[in-house]
């Protein structure tokens, strides 16, 4: 979550989900929290039924919006106008914490006079290269800061270069692009025009009420009230919380969406305080551990950064000089990189190897899902492994996706069931219509068996950063087994070819630690083992390390990812603690990092280290004890003083004052302003969805100028306003469905409360397409065509936007050819785009037609979507006019 | 014999009174009913589904799954469910559950059963083939030390242990880079 | 630099006039609840087809009550049990003619034997009925596990098995006493006295067997038969009398007190076929309208005034046939029209909108 | 040993069915049908043999600017129903064969072991709750969890609901709670709130109480529930002078004598 990683330092939620019954106000947006997460949403309900105010911004009224004070809706993707008006209301309306925002971020910096805002460039920052396509930050940083040196023959954006790494937040990873680091300009009275308070103000000058009415649809007085209801909690009394979910990062700006909201909540002093922050709701049960610990492209553990393929990967040294900070934790990275490579190279990583440094393999390009999977379809790939995934159903132009299957010389798919990835080759909708024919398909697919939860032992991390233990319980049945079996015996078997082998490639192999002890009778590994390894140890002695802060960088210490080392500390298991003590539940699991439930929880104390409130203490300055105590583990150095003030040549942590309380940060400052790590501005800016029906109300500039489309004729996008595809078309999940439906569609007992695919569409839209509640209706993008069943809602608004009338069709994506309840893949509409940090799709706004009836069954679909795209406005063939809107339709 | 007519409920209502719907009625089934829980032993688990976290208690006896359902300590779920994480047994336990590895030869038209052991071996085969063909060691000089023919998808649902093992194998091992997973941001 | 140029030609100007509208109604709403501009886009024609929403009129409201679902469950009752009433009741009412013509008419001893066994044969056969019935007709003995007399089921469970083995009783003593007529007449006195015993107990169970199926009836949740739970037994007794005597006449029998116990039926059914016709009870529309009003009316027609015509001129076979089938109509009538009714919720619900049908709705 | 009930309160209630699939799950009840209703996000419709927990999904028109919990507009209600265990029972009163009992707890509990599918107690339930399960026979619907009861746990589905929308407990505690909840929702402006509890009719109290918003009707919750039995003593008088007119008309025709 670069969104949050580059505002405050660390990649996860900023809270728990407890903490939520603290809030005074919370705005639910880009989730549908009570469907989603009900369990989670119980802390909602105990905020609200203590009095707090609950909001929820969403297209659609859903069960969410139902349990909410104050529900209005918006056009999807257009959330940055609608948080960009509350970040304005907040400035404009004093409703900015400034005894919080002064001290605690970057709002009083000062920056360069060259700097050009979106206002100047009708949509763009300074230092856009429109050849490269890319920006050159170097005017966003901080004013004084050391210019770029000469030499750094990587641009300032690799393209390889993924988002995940920015979840580390502040780190050099332009090349050798200077980091904003103390000391710098400022001004304390926030009045100096090029401050980063000032420039912000400016820059969100026109996201007014009335903007907001025009571009999001939601009329000014109803917003005026959402503004004036959130923005109140604000100040040492109160606090209020911001949960969030895929709504908002599946967009061609999601990582700005969530900054805009990273920027309000540091302006009403809401981060690191009680029934503060930022939610971020994940969807699986261990989707943050898979970023922690990532099965991930661009990282490794702990968010360090895959080696590119670059200059700068030509030494340990040189890489490590490439993310290591001067000031900040990560100037601890060299100890992390080492750490990890004699976790994974063992005996073999040396000092005089670089630890093996040189035996990881370098990121040359694109190797994303979506990156690698367009490589796929051209034919580059020979094998795939799919674990616990089901992207025929859930990945976006699921036509492509199965299609590029068929191109493989071998598939390992390993699940719970048969999913639609593993039968893409006899029963995929392509199969239906002539594209793929099985005896013409050379993928050789493996589908194995996997085991579940109950039935091996391991942890997840959920949504809160918290890992818990989940014992296993009885033995999987039949040939399923863990994926910890499946590793550790498919390694076994590839470490034995190599053992006497010669050849440079085959070293990192041969040098693997893989001497994991097993157990049972289908030699399951012990993962207790694995989590030791996790949680870092001596290779001298073996003797378990206390957490990161032992770490070293000479080799005397191994961890597989630092930031979860501390889960084991003191020979025993964290993650399967089950006695929750005080208010944060310390003692039950374990949370990364060194188990502090609440992040940057110093902002929860004044400057000089008191509470700002009795009502709102967590963590306070003991000055008889001379430590940091209260609620929580402290997220600071816990014997450092409020007063202190780094040494001028201070380095790391120390460099960091007692007053500076985002210590991953090197100026130790919350970020308004991010001056560099992110690809698309260090302020976020109202862009179109690549499929819009209207023009940018506010820029010139249409679309995320940065996104990458990955726009050809299998993946096409309809242009602004196509008369053809009036609609805006949202999806999103149902609570009685998970994700792809491989673990619903499947059980009886979930499969019969949503039997069927259906979209929500408005009794005006109804009327005017001439649809019943219940009817068939077939929704067609220039992707795909889907059907489903009509529910006519009064819980769909259409919205007035820019003066013309839009509706919004909703369509949950759980289903597809198997289960029990089976239907269309609505991700068959969805196109493959890259938003240009994290590159996620635009899955939440999009463009669709909408009409009554089933679609063509066969091939007839592909005729279909080929007529449509053969349509041009001015053809004159009768249905061309008609869909040109200049027929009217037979009555 | 005797016992049945010892059992008949009307004796029961002649003898202590009762209308017929109350303990007079009752069958001997229903005097000794027990849950089908009792006396089994309990795993502490978590819910597989979302990522809230949920507490779950997973009761199991002879190595059959009994129930699962809240752990009323849990501090995130206070021993609550929602509709996923209360089918979570029938997840486990449901008739459609795979337990054979199927396997697809090219251009077969059809599954066929294959031993796992057998599997995993052609598996390795096929991983180092391909790895052996698309492997690039340098290229202009500089290190590439890539496997460029093999990528992976998933992880979110798995353990962090797993996804450790598969990152390690994948990357430090065999030299892939293409992996990727339902995290997008 | 945007990745899509900008149609020209947009917005849509054929809409424009329409837009301008729109832009009112939203400036003061913000919202437009009227249609607004043509979805044009849609390559499939369009379907001519009435909007209706999860929420609106024919959704959840006091006038509808919860999208129009019944709230009570139909009768799960299969074809065997309308025909145990109409068993049932004919040969409890024979039992208690059989009894009666026993106790005033001794020398009419075939009238006696054949209502015995009238009387017989209709408990042998409502038994293997009301079983073949059950869900698990293999537990058909457990409607002796208890004694429930607030359960009409459970008293017709005793009544029938009280009222079969004495009608089976009587009917054996009356073959037995034929026997020993003409063989050992020692014999013949006992069997005389268990004969008659037997008789006058079918008898007064008998009355019980052609009265409670009313009660059954009328004593449930379904309207179209609570409102009418105080006419249903005589409605059903009258029903079986007819029968009854219905059938000894067939067999052949022309004492002229079965004549006048089949004009008493006609005229009972009659005066409660009356009832029925004149009340404007919403709940009795199913005895009344539809398939099961058919079969009601027709069994009353045929059970009431036809056969008093046919007797008034004598046409007493004709008459019996009639009665027999009336009152067969008249049972299956009554089970169907309860079916109807319990798919309506207007009624149990108490809603502003009764007679609200909802028999389009089936529930899964 | 005390009575217990549920009190199901419809403004906690999220609509996310877990009571229905924890019910199912803990008493193995089969599925229920794929039907898509077209009903809000219903897609159960009805308590039956094989739904004994059922969401009810009460869908009005909602206005931009309120939530559902806006005092002054009824926007989209769920309300999950459940058997209401009465305490004049028609099921249990119907019941021939001693299969349906009164439990210790107060609530009616049908013996699968004894249960012959006669399907009395069908008409005999004022709420269509009880049902015969078809391919099996018998009548099926909440057990109140008595196994569960027995053994000190609440039922599954009181157990699972993320909101505590559902609660369960002492039967005077649960109305004590209700009382409380209904003044402090009228407090805040909730004018519509209100209880149902059935105890002024002739099903005298239930053990499934349901604060809702709005009308009950609409949720399928009739206002004046009867328990059958109300019916029998009319019937039972009909059925005497039936009796007593079909003895004195047989008696009088054979007065009448035989063949002139």
């Amino acid at each position: 979550m670069p969104g949050l990683g580059t505002s405050f330092g660390r990649g996860g939620a900023t809270t728990a989900q407890q903490d939520l019954a603290n809030s005074d106000a919370i705005l639910i947006m880009g989730s549908s929290m009570a469907e989603n997460h009900p369990v989670g949403f119980q802390w909602v309900m105990a905020a609200r039924e203590r009095g707090a105010t609950v909001i929820h911004v969403d297209p659609r009224f859903n069960r969410t919006s139902a349990m909410a004070d104050l529900w209005v809706p918006l056009r999807a993707g257009s959330d940055i106008v609608f948080l960009g008006g509350l970040v304005r209301y907040a400035i404009e309306h004093g409703k900015v914490f400034r005894d919080y925002v002064v001290p605690y971020t970057n709002a009083a910096v000062l920056l360069k006079d060259e700097l050009r805002d979106p206002e100047d460039l009708d949509g763009l920052f300074s230092g856009w290269d429109a050849s490269e396509l890319k920006y050159d930050p170097e005017s966003w940083l901080y004013r004084g800061a050391a210019k770029k040196s000469a030499g750094g023959d990587v641009a300032g954006h690799e393209a390889e270069q993924g988002g995940h790494a920015k979840e580390r937040g502040g780190h050099r990873d332009e090349g050798d692009q200077a980091q904003p680091e103390q000391p710098q300009e400022r001004d304390d009275t926030l009045g100096h025009p090029r401050c980063v308070y000032q420039v912000t103000r400016r820059h969100f000058a026109r996201y007014t009420s009335e903007m907001v009415e025009r571009a999001c649809g939601v009329p000014a007085a109803q917003f005026v009230r959402v503004a004036e209801a959130f923005c109140s909690a604000s100040g040492p009394e109160r606090t209020g919380a911001i949960c969030y979910a895929v709504g908002w990062t599946q967009h061609s700006v999601g990582v700005q969406i969530i900054r805009t909201a990273a920027i309000l909540q540091l302006l009403l002093g809401n981060v690191g305080r009680p029934g503060g922050g930022i939610l971020a709701l994940r969807g699986h049960a261990s989707i943050q551990g898979s970023t922690d610990i990532p099965t991930l492209f661009d990282i490794l553990p702990g968010y360090l950064s895959m080696p590119l393929f670059e200059k700068e990967s030509d030494s340990l040294a040189s890489y490590v000089r490439k993310y290591q900070t001067e000031t900040g934790w990560w100037h601890n990275y060299d100890k992390y990189i080492v750490s990890l490579l004699k976790a994974w190279y063992g005996e073999e990583a040396t000092a005089e190897n670089e630890f093996g440094f040189g035996w990881l393999p370098r990121v040359d390009g694109d190797h994303s899902h979506q990156g690698y999977w367009l490589d796929m379809a051209a034919g580059k790939l020979e094998g795939l492994f799919v674990i616990g995934q089901n992207p025929a159903v859930g990945a976006p132009n699921g036509r492509l996706e199965r299609k590029a299957l068929a191109q493989l010389k071998w598939l390992v798919v390993r699940d719970l069931v048969e999913v639609e990835t593993a039968s893409f080759w006899y029963d995929s909708p392509e199969v239906e219509r002539g594209e793929l024919r099985p005896d013409e398909i050379a993928t050789e697919v493996f589908l194995m068996p996997a085991a579940g939860h109950a039935e091996k032992d391991g942890t997840f991390t959920n949504t809160q950063r918290l890992l818990q233990w989940h014992e296993k319980a009885v033995d999987p049945p039949g040939d399923c087994r863990s994926e910890t079996w499946f590793a550790y015996h498919l390694g076994r078997r590839l470490q034995e070819r190599v053992r006497a082998s010669k050849r440079r490639r085959d070293q990192p192999l041969q040098a693997m630690t893989w001497d994991y002890p097993v157990e049972g009778a289908d030699r399951e590994p012990v993962v207790e083992a694995v989590a030791r390894e996790i949680h870092g140890r001596k290779p001298s002695d073996g003797e378990l390390v206390s957490g990161f802060t032992e770490l070293a960088a000479d080799g005397s210490t191994a961890c597989g990812c630092w930031i979860y080392s501390g889960l084991y500390a003191g020979g025993i298991n964290r993650p399967r603690q089950r006695a929750a003590r005080g208010a944060y539940a310390h003692g039950w699991g374990w949370a990364w990092p060194s188990d502090r439930r609440i992040l940057y929880n110093r902002c929860s104390a004044r400057p000089d280290g008191a509470p700002w409130s009795e009502r709102k203490k967590l963590v306070w300055w003991d000055d008889a004890a001379g430590e940091w105590t209260g609620l929580d583990v402290v997220d600071f150095a816990k014997t450092k003083r409020p007063d202190y003030k780094p040494k001028p040549d201070a380095k790391g942590d120390d460099a960091i004052a007692g007053d500076q309380p985002f210590i991953m940060h090197p100026d130790g400052l919350g970020w308004i302003w991010v001056a560099s790590g992110l690809k698309d501005g260090p302020l976020p800016t109202h862009y179109e969805p690549l499929e819009s029906p209207v023009s940018n109300p506010l820029y010139g500039l249409q679309t995320n100028p940065a996104a990458q489309p990955k726009e050809r004729p299998d993946n096409a996008y309809a242009p602004t306003g196509d008369p053809r595809y009036p609609h805006v078309l949202t999806t999103y999940r149902l609570t009685e469905h998970h994700t792809a439906g491989g673990m619903s569609r499947t059980l009886p007992h979930l499969a019969e409360l949503q039997p069927e695919l259906f979209a929500e569409i408005s009794p005006e839209l109804a009327a005017e397409a001439g649809i019943a509640n219940g009817d068939w209706v077939t929704i067609a993008t220039p992707r795909a065509m889907v059907e489903a069943r009509a529910l006519v809602t009064a819980r769909m608004k259409p919205l007035v936007i820019d003066g013309r009338l839009v509706h919004q069709v909703g369509l949950p994506y759980h289903w597809g050819p198997r289960g029990i309840a089976r239907g269309d893949v609505a991700n068959d509409l969805v196109a493959i785009s890259e938003e240009p940090n994290v590159r996620i799709m635009e899955a939440k706004a999009l463009v669709c037609s909408l009409a009554p009836g089933r679609r063509p069954r066969g091939a007839g679909v592909l005729r279909q979507l080929e007529e449509i795209a053969a349509m041009r406005p001015r053809d004159e063939t009768p249905l061309a006019r008609q869909i040109a809107g200049e027929d009217s339709p037979p009555a | 014999m005797w016992d049945l007519i010892r059992e008949w409920p009307l004796l029961r209502q002649l003898r202590d009174g009762g209308d017929g719907t109350g303990p007079e009625a009752m069958s001997a089934r229903t005097r000794e009913l027990q849950t089908k829980t009792a006396g089994a032993p309990v795993a502490r688990s978590v819910c597989p589904y979302c990522a809230v976290g949920c507490g779950q208690l997973v009761h199991h006896r002879d190595g059959k799954l009994l129930a699962i359902e809240g752990d009323p300590e849990s501090p995130i779920s206070r021993g609550r469910l929602c509709p996923k994480g209360a089918a979570s047994h029938q997840l486990l336990t449901h008739a459609g559950r795979l337990t054979k590895v199927k396997y697809r030869a090219p251009f077969a038209t059809r599954w066929q059963e294959i031993p796992l052991e057998e599997a995993m071996d052609r598996i390795a085969d096929r991983v180092w083939e391909s790895r052996e063909r698309t492997f690039e060691e340098e290229r202009d000089g500089r290190v590439l030390m890539q496997c460029k023919g093999i990528a992976h998808l998933g992880g979110a649902t798995l353990d962090n242990e797993e996804n450790y093992l598969l990152k390690k194998l994948f990357t430090a091992g065999l030299g892939m880079t293409r992996l990727s997973n339902q995290a997008r941001i | 630099m945007p990745r899509r140029p900008r149609d020209p030609r947009l917005p849509d100007a054929a809409s424009e006039g329409r837009l301008d509208e729109l832009r009112e109604r939203a400036a003061s709403a913000g919202v437009v609840d009227a249609p607004g501009v043509r979805p044009a886009g849609a390559p499939m024609p369009l379907a001519n087809g009435v909007a209706g929403t999860a929420g609106d009129g024919n959704g959840a409201s006091a006038a509808s009550g919860y999208y129009g679902r019944p709230l009570l469950k139909e009768p799960t009752w299969t074809w065997e049990v309308p025909l145990y009433f109409f068993v049932g009741g004919a040969a409890g009412a024979a039992a208690v003619v059989g009894a009666t013509a026993r106790a005033m008419a001794s020398d009419e001893t075939d009238l006696v034997r054949d209502a015995r066994w009238v009387a017989a044969l209709g408990g042998a056969l409502s038994a293997p009925l009301l079983i073949s019935d059950l869900g698990r007709p293999e537990r058909f003995l457990n409607m002796l596990r208890v004694w429930k007399p607030q359960s009409p089921m459970s008293v017709g469970a005793w009544t029938l098995t009280a009222f079969g083995s004495s009608a089976g009783a009587a009917a054996f003593a009356d073959l037995v006493g034929r026997r020993a007529a003409d063989g050992d007449s020692r014999l013949a006195v006992p069997v005389r006295v268990v004969g008659d015993a037997a008789g006058m107990l079918a008898a007064a169970t008998g009355l019980v067997m052609t009265t409670y199926t009313g009660v059954l009836v009328g004593a449930t949740t379904i309207p179209a038969w609570n409102r009418s739970v105080s006419v249903l037994p005589i409605h059903f007794a009258a029903s079986g009398l007819g029968a009854a005597v219905s059938l000894l006449e067939l067999l052949g029998h022309d004492h002229p007190a079965l004549n006048r116990l089949g004009i008493a039926a006609a005229l009972a059914e009659i005066g409660t076929g009356v009832v029925h016709e004149l009340d404007g009870d919403p709940a009795h529309a199913p005895l009344k309208e539809g398939s099961s009003g058919a079969l009601v009316r027709a069994g009353g027609v045929l059970s009431g005034p036809v056969p008093l015509l046919l007797r008034l001129f004598g046409a007493r076979k004709a008459a019996a046939v009639a009665a027999i089938a009336g009152s067969l109509l008249t049972r299956y009538g009554w089970v169907a029209a309860g079916r109807i009714s319990a798919r309506d919720p207007s009624l149990p619900l108490g809603l502003q909108e009764p007679g609200h049908h909802s028999e389009g709705i089936e529930t899964p | 040993m005390a009575t217990t009930a549920f009190l199901t309160d419809s403004t906690l209630c999220i609509g996310c069915k877990a009571c229905e699939v924890a019910c199912k799950e803990w008493n193995e009840v089969p599925e229920d049908g794929l039907l898509f209703t077209g009903h809000s996000y219903d897609n159960t419709g009805a308590l039956g043999a094989s739904t004994w927990r059922h969401v009810k999904f009460v869908e009005q028109t909602p206005a931009i600017g309120c939530g559902g919990n806006d005092p002054a507009l009824l926007s989209w209600q769920f309300s999950s129903d459940v058997c209401k265990h009465c305490e004049n029972a028609g099921c249990l009163e119907a019941c021939p064969t001693g299969a349906i009992v009164r439990t210790e707890f107060g609530g009616v509990f049908i013996q699968p072991d004894v249960c012959n599918g006669c399907g009395y107690c069908v008409v005999g339930c004022p709420f269509g709750v009880v049902d015969r399960r078809e391919g099996d026979g018998r009548v099926f619907k909440c057990t109140f969890c008595y196994d569960r009861q027995l053994a000190g746990l609440q039922p599954a589905c009181a157990k699972a609901c993320p909101t505590q929308s559902i609660l369960f407990g002492e039967i005077d505690e649960m109305r004590q709670r209700a009382e409380e909840r209904l003044a402090e929702l009228h407090a805040r402006g909730m004018a519509d709130a209100v209880l149902w509890d059935a105890r002024d009719t002739s099903v005298g109290g239930t053990h499934a109480m349901f604060l809702l918003r709005g009308d009950p009707r609409a949720y399928n919750l009739p206002s004046a529930p009867e328990v059958p039995t109300v019916y029998q003593r009319d019937g039972w008088r009909a059925a005497a002078i039936a009796a007593g007119g079909l003895l004195l008309a047989a008696f009088g025709a054979f007065v009448a004598g035989g063949h002139d």
